[in-house]
């Protein structure tokens, strides 16, 4: 162990040295998020110097090898990292989906050629990453999209649309699934790579309930892309496609799985005043609040128990679909009594006390939880069949 | 009386349901929205109401109204919902109207024939925090000159920017006292905030406002009943108008599940969502069954009408939360795109949720008033 | 209205002259019910004269004709009989599957001479029927029924069993769905009459979880029916047994809907005490009870606004099913809470205090609601069909 | 430490399940429930366990236990769920133990070793009325003589008619005294009822029970720290029992699933079924974890540890519950007769969710310990 606890003292150092102030402070709001790529402009000096100390140390994606931009931890190492981090509530250096969702796909999938050339822009924060999967046709049926390359010899020509492309209005590249044969449902897909300024990329944004617009709509019309960016075997992206779906549920469901425990009655007490018995001075929503933080601890408990083992191969395959279903239902759960114990005030949509309506906003949003990266019923049609292997599921 | 609608209720309801659909759908409201409309109504659209005689409906036949029940405003009210229709008439015709019967006098003779032609924007200044608690009214009135000096905070307040007069609820010696507050009294300054679901409503300030003696609504300290009035006929309106907007939410969502085809099935046909679909089905029935009992009971001036107007509210509230939620997961991705109509009925719950005590408050109630 | 209201003083005169103080006590367990049949053995005089009183005047059946046993009561008339027996407390004076479900189906589908003759020994209580409909292999798929009846001419050999047949082994008639052509699923099903008396017939209780027998397995072995004792046409006893589903969910989620609108909460306060505020004074068990309540004076109030609707023509057919599936799940939750309200004590089996642990069976007990009469996986099938018109449903 | 069973403890559990599914599985039950036994469970089955040294698991080796820890207390615990198996493990192997090796001292030399050695059965007279509320104990110890003397009455005293020894709760002048009371001693009547789940548990009434001074378990008025430790060991356990007794639930429901016709075909092929078992398996395997990480921390001495005690209660009293629901449902009008083992999982259950504080105690805890 005391190689271990060097290690620890070692980050802490090195964090204190060079984590700014700035970036300890809770992230507020989007803009407090650096995303990265060739079109970003930092927010301030210190989230630059951050990404930077970050970038030298490999710590950006500190468990990828030293070779791809990592730094080359150990999973303990790792979770030191990470603990350390938190512990001084250092903000994330870097945020991508190259990081959470392509990084991983090429890490398994990846010719060593094509590890070197993207993962060490992604790990560098160079090049930000968009993802193209859903189709406005498709949605849960991720399989019957329709977006086809057809085979031009050493490049294909891709046409379609891709709708819930996170930011790909900032994205400079995009992975994407593309037909390849018309024929074969599952083995026609190829998982392929390319720059979002390629002739015949448009995107528009698409403005949610929220009022915000993450997402986009891409179009492809006649978009060439060299038949060398693809990642696994031509026609087999739904493998790489299924790999990373799973890794996109361990991601948003593990998320809570390392957060404090940060009860929500406890957070609103103050606001609603006790009574004489010391309890939150609104007795219906007193229990409500605090039935979903018995439900909250309890589910944090399963993220803990679902990384240790996920990460030492215990974990049944499917249970990122258990942790992904349950996790987003409490979380839309959660923003519902956030709503009322913010009663009429944040009900306000765009006055300054309320920064924007950001409980409103934050609220809606979080209804796409149980939808993106696969719909609750899909995530529970998962579980019946290859966790409960029931019939006909 | 039966619990279902007796012909001339049917009747009113056959001609409503066009008119509002037809006048105000969805596209209304957005219209309003995406123009800013500082208003948060259309005078247009209560122009039209007043020629079929809407504002006042609850207004007895002797100040110009129509003298109908709570059972018809409902009818009303529900299409309000149904179509999310932006409208001053559950504030002004169910509330302020319930409020100002009650009470009589002067400011009933004054306001009450206002607002059947259709002249008179209401408001009800009750709430003061983020939350309802109208037991709680720190809003002083305290006697000066020949009338009272009105100081306090009041917040929620619907239309409170443009109403022609707001009843305020305030402390005086002995109780509560209900104050009719005319659009142009000095210290009054209402700060509109835009709601999510696009309405507006006010924070209103009261500084050292000056009313007359015959500002009051009814009697000086005896403000507590009127208040209950209004209370009841408001929570009951909003219970209403939150099985218009539930109704809406799962009529459209039943009628997505028929078109909208995943896996080579129309997912109307999977049987987690049929189930789902009639569950919601059942409460969206009981609260209606609910919403109706309270108004019968609210019509006939029944004792055991409080105990059922909690009940509305709060099973209303629970009913068309689910609708609105069951509505925007079933319609998927689209569900939470502004330009698919569903999302706006999950706006438009939540703030007729809140508005006049939360499903929260409203069981905490039934408990109270169950003794325990 | 005048005519009723003399009614009304009318029927409040006989009934304080008729009605025992002793049938004006609440039914405390199965005992104090009065089934009537051949082997009915009257629990007390009270028990006998009250029946006897209501025979007299048709009261047992107030709305079916008085040529059949009834009063030939108007809906109105027959309402305001109700209320005022409930006013003074007044036990049912006879339950009967014969009034609820034989009855219902005779009115409807009987001949003149098949009513006379089976409706007015029901009416006083003489002959108790049973219902033989499920068996061991259907359950909700009621109509794959087995039990086969071999047409012989003048009558049918019945063979085969039925389960959940209600108090077989104290009936004196049966009313049961035989399969008379196996060709046909649906339309080879006859609604048969017959004597529990006849040679072949034998009934074994089947002990539930509740610890009592309510239910039998009943068996045929040979059993002889004469072809005139049927309901409806041969081979259309589905049509029948449809009607009766419909009503014995009516009668199952309407039993609720008359009910006095007792809190649940309001029940316990005393056993729990209060707070200083008045609060029943365990805060989570409060707000679940508190909860509770709403729905069911929700519900209730939807019990009544069904039975109006239901009476005038006014109900979709399929909302009896709604009625039961709403209404039987809330008396599940009911007792679930009067279970957690009498805590520790609840749970006694078989102490004299607990009255033979009448909360517990009694909890058990409910838990058959949502599972007779049609399940409510059923219910919601015929919802999302039948009103929802939801597809493949 | 990882949150998942190590390599010795995962040892454990494959002989511990094999073990107690062969020699008390719910026949095991049945059996003792169909002789009306008068014990509460079997004393050659304790005896097996005491051979495999089951009852001193968790009793200090100094002590002659094994000294093990809560999440192995736990394995055995949930095959003991699992199977329905009648025991007095929980409260002499868990409780108790939990309690003496807080307190230490001449209680902990005298009992320890005949718990581990198999002899020793010990009950927990905590309850006083129906509801848990150990913050409320109104029975007495006085001072008299040598010793105190007691007076009160218990309930829900499981095994408390057989038990060797009482730990019994009581106020004394400066707080919580905990008692050992002996089998014999002059004054004490247990009066054994038969619960919903077969089981014996006793009301105890302590007339002028007369005590040594010795018989105080820890310190006079220092009994706090130690019924802690108690409650918190017990509800741990009896939640890790409610994971096996909803494990073994879900189990036995999700194979009649797949085997059980309705309509031509299975009925885990209907979506609505399948979805109701996904949501089920993911509630118990929340519950599973809560439970896993209470048994953690309190195995670490963490401060953390009775927050999450009482989450595990109420998410296993949550799970558990929704599983035996879900499985009489399923099961349909079999799942009603008594010759199937679902209903009694439900009654199990029942008795285990109100034993050492209910559901809603609990999450009222969770509300109270987070300062709300």
């Amino acid at each position: 162990m005391s190689e271990l606890d060097a290690f620890r003292t070692e980050v802490r150092e090195w964090l204190e040295a060079n984590c700014p102030p700035e970036m300890r402070e809770p992230v507020r709001d989007e803009d407090d998020i650096c995303w990265g790529g060739r079109k970003w402009v930092f927010k301030n000096e210190a989230q630059k110097q951050w990404l930077e100390a970050c970038v030298s140390k490999g710590y950006t994606v500190p468990d990828w090898p030293k070779a791809y931009g990592g730094a080359g931890l150990t999973p303990e190492q790792t979770k030191i990292l990470k603990q350390e981090m938190k512990r001084i509530k250092a903000r994330s250096p870097l945020d991508s989906f190259g990081i959470w969702m392509l990084g991983p796909a090429l890490l398994q999938f990846g010719t060593e050629e094509q590890k070197v050339q993207y993962l060490n822009p992604i790990a560098r924060g160079e090049i930000r990453w968009c993802q193209g999967y859903s189709e406005p046709g498709s949605g849960s049926d991720l399989v019957s999209l329709q977006t086809f390359g057809e085979d031009k010899g050493d490049h294909w020509v891709v046409n379609g649309s891709k709708i819930w492309t996170s930011y790909a209005d900032k994205a400079d590249w995009i992975f994407c699934l593309v037909r390849t044969d018309k024929a074969n449902k599952y083995q026609g897909i190829t998982f392929m790579l390319f720059d979002m300024e390629s002739p015949g990329v448009t995107t528009k944004p698409i403005l949610l309930i929220s009022g915000n617009s993450p997402f986009c709509e891409t179009f492809f019309d006649d978009v060439k892309v060299p038949k060398t960016q693809y990642v696994g075997e031509i026609n087999r992206g739904w493998d790489v496609a299924k790999y990373l779906l799973g890794h996109e549920r361990e991601m948003i469901s593990g998320g809570g799985a390392g957060g404090d425990m940060v009860s929500i009655g406890g957070a609103f007490a103050k606001a609603f005043g006790k009574n004489a018995a010391g309890e939150l001075d609104d007795p219906i929503l007193r229990a409500e609040m605090a039935a979903f933080d018995t439900d909250v601890f309890a589910y944090r408990a399963m993220g803990e128990r679902f990384m240790d083992m996920w990460k030492t191969g215990r974990a049944h395959p499917a249970s990122s679909n258990m942790m992904k279903y349950v996790g987003t239902e409490l979380n839309k759960r959660r923003h519902e009594l956030v709503m009322s114990g913010g009663g009429s005030e944040a009900l306000e949509w765009d006055s300054e006390e309320t920064k924007g309506g950001a409980r409103a906003r934050g609220w809606l949003r979080t209804k796409a939880n149980s939808i993106e990266g696969g719909t609750s019923e899909v995530m529970l049609n998962v579980i019946a069949k290859r966790i409960l292997d029931l019939p006909g599921a | 009386m039966p619990l279902y609608h007796n012909d001339d209720q049917a009747m009113l309801k056959d001609s409503i349901a066009p008119f509002v659909a037809e006048q105000a759908p969805v596209s209304h409201l957005r219209k309003l929205r995406d123009t800013a409309d500082a208003t948060g109504f259309s005078r247009d659209l209560w122009a039209q109401f007043t020629e079929m005689g809407l504002p006042g409906m609850l207004v007895p036949e002797a100040h110009g109204g129509l003298g109908m029940g709570h059972m018809e405003a409902g009818i009303v009210l529900e299409e309000i919902g149904r179509n999310l229709t932006p409208s001053p008439f559950l504030s002004t015709s169910v509330g302020a109207v319930a409020a100002l019967a009650k009470a009589g006098g002067t400011q009933a003779g004054r306001w009450l024939p206002a607002i059947a032609s259709g002249e008179a924007i209401i408001a009800l200044a009750i709430d003061e925090g983020a939350k309802h608690r109208p037991d709680r009214i720190s809003t002083t009135a305290t006697r000066a000159g020949n009338g009272f000096r009105l100081d306090g905070k009041k917040s929620f307040v619907l239309h409170g920017h443009v109403a022609d007069m707001s009843i305020v609820a305030a402390k005086t010696d002995g109780g509560i006292t209900l104050f009719a507050v005319p659009k142009d009294a000095k210290g009054v300054t209402a700060d509109p905030r835009r709601l999510v679901d696009s309405s507006l409503a006010s924070h209103v300030t009261l500084d050292g406002v000056e009313v007359d003696a015959d500002a009051v609504i009814g009697e000086v300290d005896a403000g507590g009943d009127i208040l209950d009035a209004l209370l009841a006929a408001t929570r009951t309106g909003a219970a209403a108008e939150m099985v218009g907007v539930g109704q809406g939410a799962m009529d459209m969502t039943v009628t997505y599940l028929k078109e909208r085809k995943q896996f080579g099935k129309l997912i109307g046909e999977f049987q987690g969502l049929q189930h789902r679909a009639a569950h919601l089905y059942g409460e969206m029935e009981v609260a209606r069954a609910a919403v109706m009992k309270a108004q019968q009971l609210l019509d006939e001036g029944s004792e055991g009408a409080k105990l059922m107007v909690s009940v509305a509210k709060a099973k209303a509230g629970r009913a068309a939360n689910l609708a609105v939620r069951e509505g925007v997961q079933m319609h998927g991705g689209i569900g939470m795109t502004d330009e698919y109509d569903i999302g706006l009925y999950m706006k438009r719950d939540r703030a007729l949720a809140e508005y006049m005590g939360d499903v929260h408050y409203h069981i905490d109630q039934v408990a109270r008033m169950n003794g325990y």
